[in-house]
């Protein structure tokens, strides 16, 4: 059965469109960085940065002088815009994990049904474990939404009763938002409520590539 | 007169002794003592820990210390980068030991140290692995894991701008873990790109006071 | 646009109600926000638990708060002080409750709640009347108390100059404990003498990044 | 029996003459702040203030312009010498607790024979108790002096075997400095060494006004 599914891009723009006004946000890398892209007119969000930036700007046009000091958390050269500010990594992280970011997008492997977060470590012991500041965004930020496929490349649900992957943290994630919907998680009744199914998608076939329950 | 800076990176890096623990600044390419990094390398003492928040990338910076074989442990956030291949082919084969630390953890662990606090209570890392075999306890009914603080032996750190007392300013990103990593070490050594006369600095924005500061290298300008 | 200016210090002040929890910036006469006290006393919430370094001196800042029988508990480190009356009268005739903290472990509780720490161990205060029915625990050697983050409800504070994002900085010693309250309140409330427009101020020196403020107000000069 | 006492003056001088060039040092309230004064020409201390200053410097002439927020922890006007800086308390704390500093100078009520120092807290419960950095520096301090009077007014020892009044600190004194001599404690042996008796003080006399063991 082959579902319609949104692009990366429509994907970010979905998210991006729950933004509130005047937010901080950390965007984790990977696929919540595009969510900048896509957040609409007229919306002031503040960026930011793990190692050291809020008010992370655009990256530098290819040719552009550019500070090869002002990297963000992918090490990828980024600008500072007006009203922005630089810190040390103590800093950095005592506002990560003091509650002062509005919200973390997150990149995920899986999602449980009570909200645990499984996004930093594989099952594969020969390939070195990196964890960053992914555990004290997931305990931190006063909201995590993860922005993820529904399922892996070979179809298995990423939305499980129980990750199996190494946990990032535990019922930390509000949100997920993924290629076939909007579910808020239900921590209590281990379950989440479908915020939005995309066109095309119906309850069952979405239930269908789901690991817990969803209520519509 | 009190001036903390030192001829040369040699000279300033020469009594790291074999088995030393040595953290390192930068975060990505920011903020790296590259020029410290290579003089440690050239000098050569064995059976390092090193304390950093990557592995390097390439050969140059934590790369060159594990290509040249000083490295037993690594104490590291994030040991795999685009280019991390020196950590990887150490991992693989089990010459190096790595201790996994959130990196919001390894930080306020430096900044323990560098504090006189004897460690502190987190939610970071709560049920997960990297918690195995700590101290947990439940706070206004949430769970919390109690981490020790992180001191060194040396800290090898980059920073813009010095004056004689080793007051010191970054630029821009590559502050990241310079500043708390030299509250932390029994002995900071900094490289810099410019020495200022002391008054230079502006005393509202000196981001590192020199009471944290033992040595300062001016870095050749390539 | 984001704009944390505020008209006026009444407005900033009127929604802190009975009971609340307030921390207020300043050590002597130096950082205090006299203007915001000043919109406080004449507010006039009751049975209030004040956070602050020293009690006030005279008739202004915390002494005001005090003579005007708004608060019922005191947590400080050094309540004495040249014309500390207001404080001293209470405290005699037992109208008041008194919190005594060491001025370390006061700053550091108010760190630990505005980076979410759980509570830390200190070496400060081990051994002393201070330490009676706290934890503790011998660290390397060394005996540490268990302490505890220490948030407020409203933090009244003072700087020199602010963006519209809340950005501070500070004059000379006026900092003192002004930017770790900013921290560990639920709401922090800025007097400052001067707006400034954004992009103003040099990112390199920004105090207290502007995601700590919630309110500004600029208080007139006198 | 009356001793030939010390003015505090000279207190001041001799503990300054001790202080090495070049160190960090934090001098308490009342006749601590006096040993600035003594330091011999040539010597380079760099003194820091509680309240968030290294570098403090001289007080501001009478008449002379000053900043009102420049204050020191005794809340009296100060300066900035060149090449000093401001922090704020968490910092400054960070740096008295963590061994940065290289000496405190405190004034004490009493001092054990263990080092343990006694200097916040009177018997009287209806004066207002205050702490404010003592503890900070009696533990944080990479060594503490005391500078003090050797006996009370009414000639009661301070130097005792245990202090009565509630502690600061425990065995964290190195030296102590009085108007009649020099005394390094042992804590191992509950004892001082007497470094020097100031002229004109027996060792007989010194003896019977203080409270344990000296060995000279």
């Amino acid at each position: 059965m082959s579902l319609p599914r949104l692009t990366t891009h429509e994907m970010a723009a979905r998210l991006a469109a729950d933004i509130p006004d005047g937010a901080y946000v950390n965007l984790g890398i990977g696929m919540p960085v595009i969510v900048a892209n896509h957040v609409p007119a007229g919306r002031q969000v503040i960026y930011h940065s793990e190692n050291g930036i809020l008010g992370v700007g655009r990256s530098p046009e290819p040719g552009e002088d550019h500070d090869p000091d002002l990297i963000n958390a992918a090490k990828d050269p980024v600008t500072l815009i007006e009203g922005g500010c630089y810190f040390d990594t103590a800093e950095s992280f005592a506002m990560m994990r003091g509650g002062h970011l509005d919200l973390a997008v997150l990149g995920a492997f899986q999602v449980s049904a009570t909200g645990d977060l499984a996004n930093w470590a594989t099952h594969d012991a020969t390939y070195p474990p990196a964890v960053g500041g992914a555990m004290d965004l997931a305990v931190g930020a006063r909201t995590v939404y993860v922005l993820m496929r529904h399922t892996t490349k070979d179809g298995t649900p990423k939305l499980l009763e129980t990750c199996d992957l190494p946990l990032t943290g535990t019922a930390c994630v509000s949100r997920v938002y993924t290629d076939l919907g909007v579910f808020e998680i239900d921590r209590d009744n281990a379950s989440a409520h479908v915020i939005e199914r995309f066109a095309g998608v119906s309850a069952h076939a979405l239930q269908s590539v789901t690991g817990f329950k969803l209520v519509e | 007169m009190i001036d903390k800076f030192w001829p040369d990176m040699a000279a300033a890096v020469a009594d790291i002794p074999d088995g030393a623990s040595v953290m390192i600044g930068g975060f990505g390419s920011s903020g790296i003592p590259f020029a410290l990094i290579d003089a440690v390398c050239a000098a050569g003492p064995r059976h390092l820990t090193v304390i950093s928040n990557n592995t390097g990338s390439g050969e140059t910076g934590v790369s060159a210390l594990l290509r040249e074989g000083l490295v037993d442990k690594v104490v590291c956030s994030y040991p795999r980068s685009r280019g991390s291949v020196w950590f990887e082919r150490l991992y693989q084969t089990n010459a190096i030991e790595l201790e996994l630390v959130p990196q919001g953890t390894l930080a306020e662990r430096m900044r323990a140290a560098g504090a006189g606090l004897g460690g502190f209570f987190t939610p970071t890392g709560y049920g997960t692995a990297l918690a195995d075999g700590k101290e947990t306890r439940m706070i206004d009914g949430r769970g919390h894991v109690l981490e020790s603080p992180l001191a060194a032996d040396y800290a090898l750190l980059s920073a813009y701008k010095a004056d004689p007392w080793g007051n010191l300013v970054y630029n821009t990103a590559a502050r990241n873990f310079n500043p708390v990593m030299a509250t932390a070490a029994r002995c900071a050594v900094v490289e810099v790109g410019d020495r200022v006369a002391l008054g230079t600095l502006d005393p509202e924005a000196v981001v590192s006071p020199g009471l944290f500061i033992d040595r300062v290298v001016v870095r050749e300008q390539p």
